[in-house]
């Protein structure tokens, strides 16, 4: 067992689902819910990629273009996408004070209804693209292999986090969000308008699904209408875990889960390989049972009565 | 038999912060003691303590000898150590009557005989009228009698009342004080009242115990309270 | 109360159980006489494609109004619901399946078990009893958590159930099915189930353990406050929407015909949460009402997707349609009429 | 003839063809014509593998008409879509049953064509599933009435050890199998078990696991480039989108050793995902599109296809929706009769029987194949030609008509 290797394996996987967990955790810190469709926006990221066409070997769209360009117009269309979400579906929704139970399940209607529309334009079957081809190899440190798409997941995950923390500390929209993820109705009071703050935070969102879209294709190489719908499991898994409403807390939530993932994969006897995410997710119950207000929260917040 | 609910030495700290240090009171049954204080003095976090929702960092609450320092909420509502709430928190879909089931319940599991303390209850605040009617559509002095008649359902030993005239104008708040006075008589229970009016506080308790900053600035009878400069000059002195 | 004026001062605990009789029989015909006579038309029109999807609908209001019981009373939105299903499922195949076949599917089955000739009716009451069984027990530790941590406790549950299912291949065939468990549920045993659901969650929401945990759902602090002990309330409740629950997994397992562990997965899942919510979170009628009304609209695009002749012309939607057009109208239901098509409406019931 | 209204560039004959089909389904049959049904997907997932077999059905159909039929009447080929449903499913067979269909074609998976054909079971007709592997369609296990044209997974991954040990002559076998759905645990154990006996349980030097939904495969990558000494080749059993991304990550690693997968690996559309895949071996019931396959009978299928739909089916996979016909009415020829019982008892007496899919064998006691010649396929730098159908008997490809 070379532990060095695992970690950097770890890392990466935590990486991504980090990311997944961060778009989650924004959105729920300013509108109190968890976005299920995020991870069907990943899926529209990905299959921007390519021609939408019913044809079994798909044709290269968004992923033809160079770097430069294909970088911000998946990231750009995914961010389009999730803001007609939040405009068409959520802002009605929230104008009606709907309560927390049907804004959860309208995403999930997103999900279903963009799983459908992809799989009506670009059928069942899995198709594959090629994209950041220069990002196939690794290197090798000692005996340790760095996959270099692993290497630009993590140092993504890592400047996209930076950059947040900047974005959220001093600009003025990235103010907004983090008063109205403290106090809504505060914020409100203060000038902040509700439609825009969220507005904000979809659109960041956005932006770190398209980067998920972009990481997991260059990964993988496959697209399949349902592969957002595990990210989204394995964010909001590591939202809730990492201690929701902190975007801190929602990062180390997706890291964790990535590194429970990916030591039970390593560990675990062969024998009950197959059975890991029942490990998995037993330890998520275990740990949301000991602490129900999530790992990384600094303290359990004091109900007022 | 007469029991008496007292609390020892009480400390509640938060993150160093100190909520409560150091509070003895003692409430008895069949009489209405008053805490005052300013806001911040740790009245709602006493209570808080002696209704089972906050864990003193140190300190005792018995009855008689009995020590429930440790005892959860519901266990003490249903021993009998009641309380509402400052921001009243019914049971905003349910009807009037309902509200004042779920005590009920909790207490009888749907005898006929709680089925009548309920009514009870509602007839006491003179709510029976209304009993049909969604919690949340209530006008809100009515709500604040409803919070009231849910504790009293539960036929109390104590009862600790957060503020319940809170935002009534005087007339309203002189027919509370009028119902709260009735409360040791008809429910032979203690009352523990917190509150602002001065008028509401002095009407019907005979004894008073004041809270500044977490500790206890005085306590005793009503007259003696009001001529004791340390209350005057922190609290009575600012009206 | 307008009765008050009766004889039950005579006997007030006699008029009070009478008084309760009604309380509970009022609201569950006002919804059972509406689904047998909607059978009853069903059946006379002997369409077996309308029978078949009538009976599939009346199993989705078995699961729904399990889902009720618990996400109506505590508000608690339930992921994890459909392992009950799962586990019901399963729990019949184990004594009914398919004859000399059971050895072939589950191997690893004890003998006194994969030989057992259990009667239909008492092996689905057995499987409904171990998903009961098994959500008192997750229950006892899950209970005690609240809102979105539970939500997400409950999910994981799925996921935990799911993959042990997968892989205990001795008694579940892996991710195989298991194909030949005897179809006896017609229209009227899916009636018969349904009336049986309905009466437990009405006896439920009726009694005092139901008022109770609505009263937790309102407000947690106030019901301890009033005596309220919130995590029995909830465990009672959970325990009792898992038998629900299990009963319409045993029920869909034997209206197919066939099972596997995939069919209990995000999309049952999905699915059942959405007919709760477009009928009305909180309400038992809700529940019936969106199981009935989502299953009508699937089958009225199905439909358009398979032709309607107009003339000599044949108007067809392309195949895929009907999940997209159920999509969008789920999502105008929740922006248009956020509370549900009924809302707080309990249909029978006086106030 | 799916979604015809977003595709416009498809051939006018199509949308013809189409239509006359839609309306003619619509329509009351004629007394004389026998129906044939098909219950299968052509929307939701299982669409993908669906709607090849089933248009190939229905050339065997059309052609069946054109030489006057089937003991002297028209056959109907009644499609209804069951949506990757299985209460859909069920409920297209008991359609289909009340329509009188005489036999009716399942989908290309066991879960999702076992409740229409425990219908046929019980209503006593027969069904045929195109190309479902588990070894359960083929056991009995729903009943006597169901058949499957393709060939058992465990069967399928015992002649790729065969092959691999005999032909190519490989020592150390790496096993990685995806734990994601039946027909790749059932194409691992035969390999397995096959590999065991040729070359003895430690020639296998590691055994590993993922799942078709992980985004990565580091962790077996590593424990691969653990051992001591590399493979001599991989068994891969997957599917995609897991098993493109396998491959990807395991050659983006440096392992550049053979990759063999069983039908599940089939078709070019995932290529895309590894650029110049080389070394990678799969076989087929019949050449993926693009593939030239050794029979002639084959080519002239493709061809024939690819006039009628306008493009070529993706994978050899869809040439068992026509073998589904061509088994059945071959057996109804012999019995003289469409009666199930006498139509069963002829299928069950096929030994060799040659088909499209090639010779098959069915008895009373098992109702699938599971060593019937299968075409392998090689791909080197993204290129892909058929080595063969290669026989287990003879250890070697069959002879070229």
């Amino acid at each position: 067992m070379n532990w060095v290797q695992l970690l950097v394996d770890a890392l990466s996987l935590g990486g991504a689902y980090a990311l997944v967990a961060l778009g989650i955790g924004l959105v729920f810190g300013v509108m109190r819910m968890i976005n299920f469709a995020h991870g069907d926006l990943i899926t529209i990221g990905a299959y921007a990629l390519v021609v939408p066409s019913a044809a079994e070997v798909a044709e290269p769209y968004l992923g033809a273009f160079s770097v430069w360009l294909m970088v911000p117009m998946t990231i750009g269309f995914v961010v389009l996408m999730m803001l007609a979400t939040e405009r068409f579906a959520f802002r009605p929704l929230r104008e009606r004070h709907a309560d927390g139970a049907s804004l959860l399940i309208s995403s999930f209607a997103i999900s279903f209804l963009i799983q459908n529309v992809i799989l009506f334009i670009h059928t069942g079957r899995p198709k594959s693209v090629n994209i950041l081809d220069g990002l196939r190899g690794y290197v090798s440190v000692g005996d340790v292999r760095l996959p270099l798409i692993d290497i630009v997941t993590v140092a993504v995950t890592a400047v996209l986090f930076i950059l947040l923390v900047v974005f959220l500390g001093f600009t003025r929209p990235g103010r907004e969000i983090r008063s109205a993820s403290e106090d809504f109705v505060m914020a409100r009071l203060l000038g902040v308008k509700a439609n825009r703050v969220i507005a904000y935070a979809f659109a960041v969102s956005g932006v770190l699904a398209g980067a998920v879209s972009l990481l997991y294709v260059a990964k993988t190489g496959v697209l399949d209408y349902r592969m957002g719908v595990p990210l989204a499991i394995a964010g909001f898994v590591g939202t809730v875990l990492g201690g929701i409403g902190s975007l801190w807390g929602a990062m180390m939530g997706g890291l964790t889960l990535g590194f429970a993932s990916a030591f039970l994969q390593a560990l675990l006897p062969p024998e009950l390989r197959a059975s890991r995410d029942a490990f998995l997710y037993g330890l998520v119950v275990l740990v949301l049972l000991v602490r129900p207000q999530g790992i990384f929260s600094s303290s359990k917040r004091l109900e007022r009565i | 038999m007469s029991a008496r609910l007292t609390t020892q030495s009480v400390t509640v700290r938060f993150h160093g912060l100190t909520a409560l240090e150091d509070v003895s009171i003692s409430l008895d049954q069949g009489e209405i003691l008053g805490l005052l204080g300013p806001n911040g003095a740790g009245k709602t976090t006493l209570v808080n303590v002696l209704s089972g929702f906050t864990r003193p960092s140190g300190g005792t609450v018995k009855v008689n000898e009995i020590d429930l320092t440790r005892a959860r909420p519901d266990v003490l509502a249903r021993r009998g150590i009641v309380r509402t709430f400052q921001s009243v928190r019914l049971f905003q879909r349910m009807t009037v009557r309902e509200n004042v089931q779920v005590p009920v319940f909790a207490h009888h599991a749907g005898s006929v005989e709680g089925e009548q303390a309920a009514q009870r209850a509602l007839e006491f605040v003179g709510l029976a009228e209304e009993s049909d009617r969604i919690a949340g559509s209530l006008p809100y002095t009515q709500e604040r009698l409803v919070g009231i008649a849910r504790a009293l359902a539960l036929e109390p030993k104590f009862l600790m009342l957060d503020e319940p005239a809170a935002g009534m104008n005087d007339v309203e708040g002189a027919q509370l004080v009028e119902l709260i006075a009735r409360i040791p008589a008809q429910y032979g229970c203690g009352v523990l009242l917190i509150e602002h009016n001065m008028p509401v506080v002095m009407a019907v308790c005979e004894r008073l115990h004041v809270l500044r900053g977490g500790r206890t600035l005085a306590s005793g009878p009503r007259e003696e309270i009001r001529r004791n400069p340390d209350v005057i000059e922190s609290y009575l002195g600012g009206h | 109360m307008t009765d008050s004026v009766d004889p039950r001062r005579s006997s007030p605990a006699a008029a009070a159980s009478l008084l309760w009789i009604g309380r509970v029989a009022r609201p569950s015909a006002a919804l059972i006489v509406p689904l047998l006579v909607l059978c009853i038309i069903i059946a006379l029109t002997g369409a077996p494609r309308l029978e078949s999807i009538m009976t599939e609908a009346l199993i989705y209001v078995v699961l729904v109004a399990g889902l009720s019981i618990f996400i109506g009373n505590s508000g608690i939105v339930s992921f994890g619901h459909v392992t009950f299903a799962l586990i019901g499922a399963y729990a019949s195949a184990w004594q009914t399946c398919c004859g000399p076949m059971r050895l072939i599917f589950m191997p690893e089955l004890p003998v006194w078990m994969a030989t057992a000739q259990v009667p239909l009716g008492l092996a689905a009451l057995l499987a409904a009893t171990l998903a009961g069984f098994v959500a008192l027990i997750l229950g006892v530790a899950l209970m005690r958590l609240s809102g979105t941590a539970a939500s997400i406790a409950l999910l994981s549950v799925l996921f935990v159930f799911k993959t042990a299912y997968e892989n205990w291949d001795g008694w579940t065939a892996g991710q195989s099915a298991i194909v030949g468990l005897p179809t006896y549920v017609t229209l009227w045993v899916a009636l018969g189930a349904a009336a049986v659901a309905i009466l437990i969650a009405t006896l439920y929401r009726v009694s005092s353990y139901g008022l109770r945990l609505r009263a937790v759902r309102e407000d947690e602090a106030a019901a301890r406050a009033s005596g309220v002990n919130a995590w029995t309330q909830k465990l009672v409740a959970f325990t009792i929407s898992g038998f629900v629950a299990g009963l319409g997994g045993v029920l869909y397992g034997h209206f197919l015909g066939t099972i596997s562990v995939s069919m209990f997965w995000l999309d049952m899942t999905f699915l059942t949460l959405a007919m709760l919510v477009v009928g009305g979170l909180r309400s038992l009628t809700g529940a019936v009402v969106g199981a009935l009304f989502v299953a009508a609209l699937r089958e009225c695009i199905q439909v358009f997707e398979r032709g309607i002749s107009v003339g000599d012309n044949l108007l067809q939607a392309p195949e895929g349609t009907r999940e997209i057009v159920l999509a969008i109208v789920l999502l105008s239901i929740l922006i248009f009429r956020p509370q549900g098509l009924v809302g707080e409406l309990e249909v029978g019931e006086r106030r | 003839m799916m979604r015809k209204v977003r595709m416009p560039h498809r051939t006018p004959q199509m949308a013809l063809l189409a239509a006359s089909v839609a309306i003619a389904s619509t329509t009351q049959v004629k007394a004389e014509d026998i129906i044939v049904g098909a219950a299968t997907s052509f929307s939701g997932w299982m669409a993908a593998f669906d709607t090849n077999s089933t248009r190939a059905a229905r050339l065997a159909v059309d052609e069946i008409n054109a030489k006057g039929g089937l003991l002297g009447h028209k056959l109907k080929l009644v499609h209804i879509d069951t949506k990757t449903d299985q209460a859909e499913t069920a409920r297209a067979a008991q359609e289909l049953v009340g329509q009188g269909a005489k036999m009716i074609m399942v989908a290309c998976d066991f879960d999702m064509g076992a409740p229409a054909a425990l219908v046929a079971q019980q209503a006593g007709v027969i069904a045929i599933s195109s190309c479902g592997g588990d070894d359960k369609l083929g056991d009995l296990t729903i009943g006597n009435n169901v058949f499957t044209m393709a060939t058992e997974a465990d069967g399928t991954g015992r002649m790729l050890a065969d092959w691999a040990f005999k032909k190519q002559g490989w020592k150390a076998a790496y096993v990685l199998l995806d734990t994601f759905i039946q027909y790749d645990k059932s194409l691992c154990a035969g390999f397995v078990e096959r590999w065991t006996e040729l070359a003895g349980a430690d020639s296998i030097v590691l055994q590993d696991e993922f799942k078709n939904a992980d985004v990565t495969v580091s962790s077996q990558i590593s424990r691969y480039k653990a051992l001591d000494k590399p493979a001599d080749m991989m068994m891969l059993c997957s599917v995609p989108p897991g098993l493109a991304s396998t491959i990807r990550q395991f050659r983006s690693a440096g392992i550049d050793i053979p990759i063999l997968a069983g039908t599940g690996g089939d078709s070019s559309s995932w290529h895309s995902a590894v650029p110049g895949l080389s070394n990678y071996f799969h076989l087929s019931n019949a050449a993926d599109a693009g593939v030239e396959d050794p029979r002639a009978r084959n080519r002239a299928f493709y061809e024939q296809y690819e006039t009628i739909y306008g493009e070529l089916p993706a994978s050899g996979q869809g040439i068992t929706g026509y073998s589904v016909i061509e088994a059945w009415s071959r057996a109804v020829e012999k019995a003289g009769s469409f009666e199930t019982d006498e139509v069963r008892a002829a299928l069950e007496s096929f030994s060799g029987e040659d088909l499209l899919v090639g010779p098959t064998t069915f008895t009373p006691e098992k109702h699938s194949n599971d060593e019937r010649p299968m075409l392998f396929m090689s791909t080197t730098d993204g290129k892909t030609t058929a080595l063969g159908y290669y026989d287990m008997a003879t250890g070697d490809y069959m002879p070229v008509e």
